[in-house]
């Protein structure tokens, strides 16, 4: 099964909340402070990542702190999810389902080297590689698994992002166009499996940027 | 036309203790919560103790995406959340807060109202229930009809304890006849009447509507932005309303020492006092189960509660 | 079972309203930095002066996460009329910390101590190209590798560390004999 | 109820018997919405409309305390057995075509006879009494205790008698339910237990 997503773009429906339409530039800060502070958290966890995130959850890191609050139920009332754990083929699709059901704006950290890229099964016949194959990630938390301490830096970088961002910019074409790292609300695969390693300059006479463009390769 | 400002300054006070004492209880469930788990609680939102977690809440909520699925009965879909907030607004209005017609409005039969319209509030759980088409929302309205019916009956029965002993149906009537030795009297009524409150507002241990682990969240499981928010403003307006009914019927509302200047301020500590047992008994109990919900409905509450209702003859009866 | 009815809630009661008074054991992360133990698994810090390109750390990473790239390079003699040497030079040194899964085995590996552990954990990105971490980045790590612990009281000492207290000596007691010679000479006129 | 000296007579209604006859249209469009709709849930949803608009125009006769029991007793418990019926027996979203049983002209006839009839008998009954709503209130809680356990104390009695039947008729229903019930699931699991041995028996042998 092929869970690389096609280059076609989804018809996704833009209708936010009437705030978020009709706000003039100085409230965009409130809104973005809003937003920052309320991230009503959908834990995807699918392997031992799933644990460090609980711990983040307890009481000894307690990420209710930063506003990061695990009581939402389902994917519609969440606002961000995080991946933790391995993605395999079987599961991307309903990964993929219960992120589209979350409503606009939605956020996604992937936790961990496995949701990061594959991690130790990159190489594994039935691993996605990476869940940014299937969704857009906004934040990408290295470790195998992360400490909570590194979820919680992962969780500030995004609240950074947050106050930074534009929601009119996020949603003015789903091209992948928004943000500086191509992970708009659906990003080209070839943006996503860009190649990491420039090769050797001598032999290869084309060093594109992004020449493994053929889809259902991992790039990595 | 001094009337007229008169009513519309009372209603848009109502308005403001609607609008703010149920975020104060939303804010302070997150910290006595926190605490109560060893944890700190909400700490970064508005700088201070993170005391403006609920309204950053707010304001996201108002920029998410309204999702209305799209096998759903459109309007009834989109009406629930109204018909379950509205109910606890025009409740607050009838709660007596202090002496010399401190009300919103006073109402003749206001017990009656009271009950009748916090009642009406529970219809907007099963129109979002039925008509979000989906089978774990039908579920969750299903076991909210179900605790309706189980525990309107005890709450009734002790409301209408008090009203016997005070021979009176009007909320301020009643808290004017109160006298100390009515908590001892009425206590019974009382812990029946708060418990079957929770369970009418789906507080937990009574939260088997909305029990997460089983039915994702009972009838509001599709509901996004505004109007998830609204359900949540309810339930937190339903807990304000039903401490601040309980203190008044049976803690004695506005009665303490000074209440002649300070009746409103023992109303409100009683109101919030019992709001923190709310949360602490959130906190402390895991859910019940359906069956054990409504056998202590049918078993314990329902025969309690004409147990004070008889005691309650018997003792006016005598005394009269 | 306990005689009175209601016993177990009560109790329950008492555990959260007591546990409400007590401190909370929440660590303040962002505002306090967290204590970690001092081999703690963050980050592989690379010391490229010890780095001699021998790519045994590449070849042993169960992820194939370590990127190397070198060339040779010929040494001119030494010595006049020596032979020409020929050296690896480092192009590049590269860890894709998304991939990897710090299980240790190119510090393990690394004959020379070019690589270390460092506890810093703190590089999240928003872009995964950004947490494939280049040669200057890995040596930057470096600074936040953590002094080794102690020996224990008592234990041998150090090899390197006997050889060069050795040698420090051998030339301290070198120079003291020249120091005294060159007094000697000078008290007596 | 007082009988009125002169008539006020129809010409120059007050603000309250407008407002009487608007909420009274109101609820029997909501009425007839409720008996017409195609929609099963719908119907009850306008029925609470309908409910609605009568507890209104009971609190407009200053009829204050039958409005609440009304909105407690049919809003609050029948319509939420209603809808928890409904639910049960999984009412689709959307018009049900069966919804419609073929016999609405016979309803229709039988709806406007009784209520011919009831408004014949009540307008013959109250000729020439009027609800004097300036006055004190006729309605309220004190009022209806005092007739009702004055004058109807019979009836009233009567009632709880015949409520108390149904009680005693529902605790006996369920109790002779559960004995049979419980004969019958003890035997399907006896029966296996007893079968199992001497299958495993005869296999054996």
């Amino acid at each position: 099964m092929d869970v690389t997503p096609q280059p076609q773009l989804l018809p996704e429906p833009r209708r936010l909340g009437t705030l978020a339409r009709l706000a003039p530039e100085p409230m965009k800060v409130v809104l973005n402070w809003g937003r920052r502070y309320s991230l009503w958290v959908f834990n995807f966890g699918l392997a031992c990542c799933a644990i460090e995130f609980i711990a983040a959850s307890m009481a000894r890191h307690d990420f209710i702190r930063l506003g990061v609050i695990p009581f939402a139920p389902g994917p519609r009332q969440a606002d961000l999810m995080i991946v933790s754990g391995t993605v395999t083929d079987k599961m991307a699709p309903a990964v993929k389902r219960l992120y589209e059901q979350m409503p606009e704006p939605k956020y996604v950290i992937s936790f961990g080297a496995c949701s990061n890229c594959g991690g130790p099964y990159w190489d594994s016949y039935s691993v996605t590689k990476g869940v940014d194959q299937i969704i857009p990630v906004d934040v990408y938390v290295p470790g195998c698994p992360p400490r909570p301490e590194a979820l919680l830096q992962g969780i500030l970088k995004l609240q950074e992002k947050i106050a930074r961002e534009s929601l009119g910019e996020r949603y003015a074409d789903g091209s992948g166009a928004a943000g500086g790292n191509g992970a708009g609300p659906h990003p080209s695969p070839a943006a996503l499996t860009s190649a990491l390693v420039t090769p050797p300059p001598a032999p290869a006479a084309d060093a594109g940027p992004a020449d493994a463009s053929a889809p259902g390769e991992g790039g990595r | 036309m001094n009337g007229t400002l008169d009513v519309i300054l009372r209603l848009v006070a109502v308005l403001v203790v609607f609008l703010v004492l149920p975020l104060v209880v939303g804010q302070t469930e997150h910290k006595v919560m926190a605490h109560m788990q060893g944890r700190l609680g909400p700490m970064y939102a508005g700088g201070f103790h993170g005391w403006a977690q609920l309204v950053a809440d707010g304001v996201k909520f108002a920029q998410k995406e309204d999702v209305v699925p799209e096998g759903a009965d459109r309007r009834i879909f989109q009406l629930a959340p109204v018909v379950s907030l509205l109910p606890y607004l025009l409740v607050m209005i009838a709660i007596p807060v202090g002496p010399h017609g401190f009300v919103g409005q006073s109402i003749d039969a206001g017990l009656f109202f009271v009950l009748a319209v916090m009642g009406v509030g529970v219809l907007g759980s099963l129109m979002a229930g039925w008509a979000s088409a989906n089978k774990f929302s039908l579920l969750g309205g299903l076991r909210t009809a179900a605790q309706l019916m189980a525990y309107e009956l005890p709450m009734l029965l002790a409301g209408a304890s008090v009203a016997m002993a005070a021979g009176t149906l009007s909320l301020p009537g009643i808290v004017q006849a109160f006298h100390w030795w009515w908590i001892p009297w009425q206590i019974v009524g009382g812990v029946v009447f708060f418990t079957a409150g929770l369970a009418e507002l789906q507080r937990p241990p009574f939260d088997m509507p909305v029990a997460d682990s089983e039915i994702i969240f009972g009838a509001y499981t599709e509901y996004t932005g505004l109007r998830f928010a609204m359900f949540l403003l309810a339930e937190f307006a339903g807990i304000v309303v039903l401490c601040a009914l309980t203190s008044v019927l049976f803690l004695g509302g506005w009665h303490g020492p000074w209440s002649g200047s300070l009746g409103w301020l023992w109303t409100l500590v009683k109101t919030g006092l019992l709001a923190f047992v709310v949360i602490w008994l959130r906190v402390t109990y895991p859910r019940l189960r359906e069956d054990q919900l409504q056998k202590l409905a049918w078993t314990v509450l329902i025969p309690l509660a004409l147990a004070q209702i008889a005691l309650t003859g018997i003792v006016k009866v005598v005394t009269s | 079972m306990s005689p009175v009815p209601g016993h177990g809630l009560a109790k329950g009661l008492a555990v959260t309203l007591r546990t409400m008074t007590r401190r909370s054991v929440t660590h303040q992360y962002p505002d306090a930095a967290p204590h970690l133990p001092p081999r703690s698994r963050g980050v592989i810090a690379l010391f490229e002066e010890n780095c001699t390109v021998c790519m045994l750390c590449a070849r042993e990473c169960p992820d194939w996460c370590i990127y190397i790239d070198s060339h040779k390079e010929t040494v001119p003699p030494a010595a006049p009329g020596g032979r020409e040497r020929s050296r690896n030079v480092l192009d590049r040194f590269a860890i894709d910390f998304a991939l990897c899964m710090y299980c240790g085995i190119c510090i393990e590996v690394c004959p020379f101590d070019a690589l270390f552990w460092s506890p810093e954990f703190e590089y999240a990105e928003t872009d995964i190209r950004e947490l494939t971490h280049e040669r200057d980045k890995l040596r930057e790590w470096m600074w936040t590798v953590p002094t080794p612990p102690a020996l224990d009281p008592g234990a041998e000492e150090p090899k390197e560390i006997a050889a060069a207290r050795k040698t420090a000596e051998k030339l301290a007691a070198a120079q003291e004999t020249a120091a005294q010679q060159t007094e000697t000479p000078e008290g007596g006129a | 109820m007082t009988l009125a000296a002169g008539h006020p007579g129809f010409m120059s209604p007050t603000g309250v018997e407008i407002a009487f006859v608007l909420v009274g249209i109101a609820t029997l469009g909501a009425a007839l919405v409720t008996v017409t709709t195609k929609q099963l849930v719908h119907a009850a949803l306008w029925l609470v409309v309908a409910l609605g608009g009568f507890a209104v125009e009971y609190l407009l006769l200053t009829a204050e305390f039958i409005a609440w029991v009304q909105v407690l007793i049919y809003v609050g418990s029948v319509v939420v057995l209603l809808l928890f019926g409904l639910m049960l027996t999984k009412a689709p979203i959307g018009r049900s075509p069966d919804a419609d049983s073929g016999n609405g002209w016979v309803a229709l006839v039988v709806a406007v006879a009784a209520a011919a009839t009831l408004v014949w008998v009540v307008v013959d009954a109250f000729r020439s009494t009027w609800v004097d709503l300036g006055g004190a209130a006729q309605g309220s809680a004190k009022v209806t205790g005092a007739i009702l356990f004055r004058h109807w104390v019979l009836p009233f009695e009567a009632l709880s008698v015949l409520l108390l039947a149904a009680l005693v008729g529902a605790i006996v229903l369920s109790k002779r339910g559960a004995p049979a019930r419980r004969s019958l699931l003890s035997k399907s699991e006896a029966l296996p237990m007893r079968g199992v041995p001497s299958e495993r028996k005869a296999r054996e042998s």
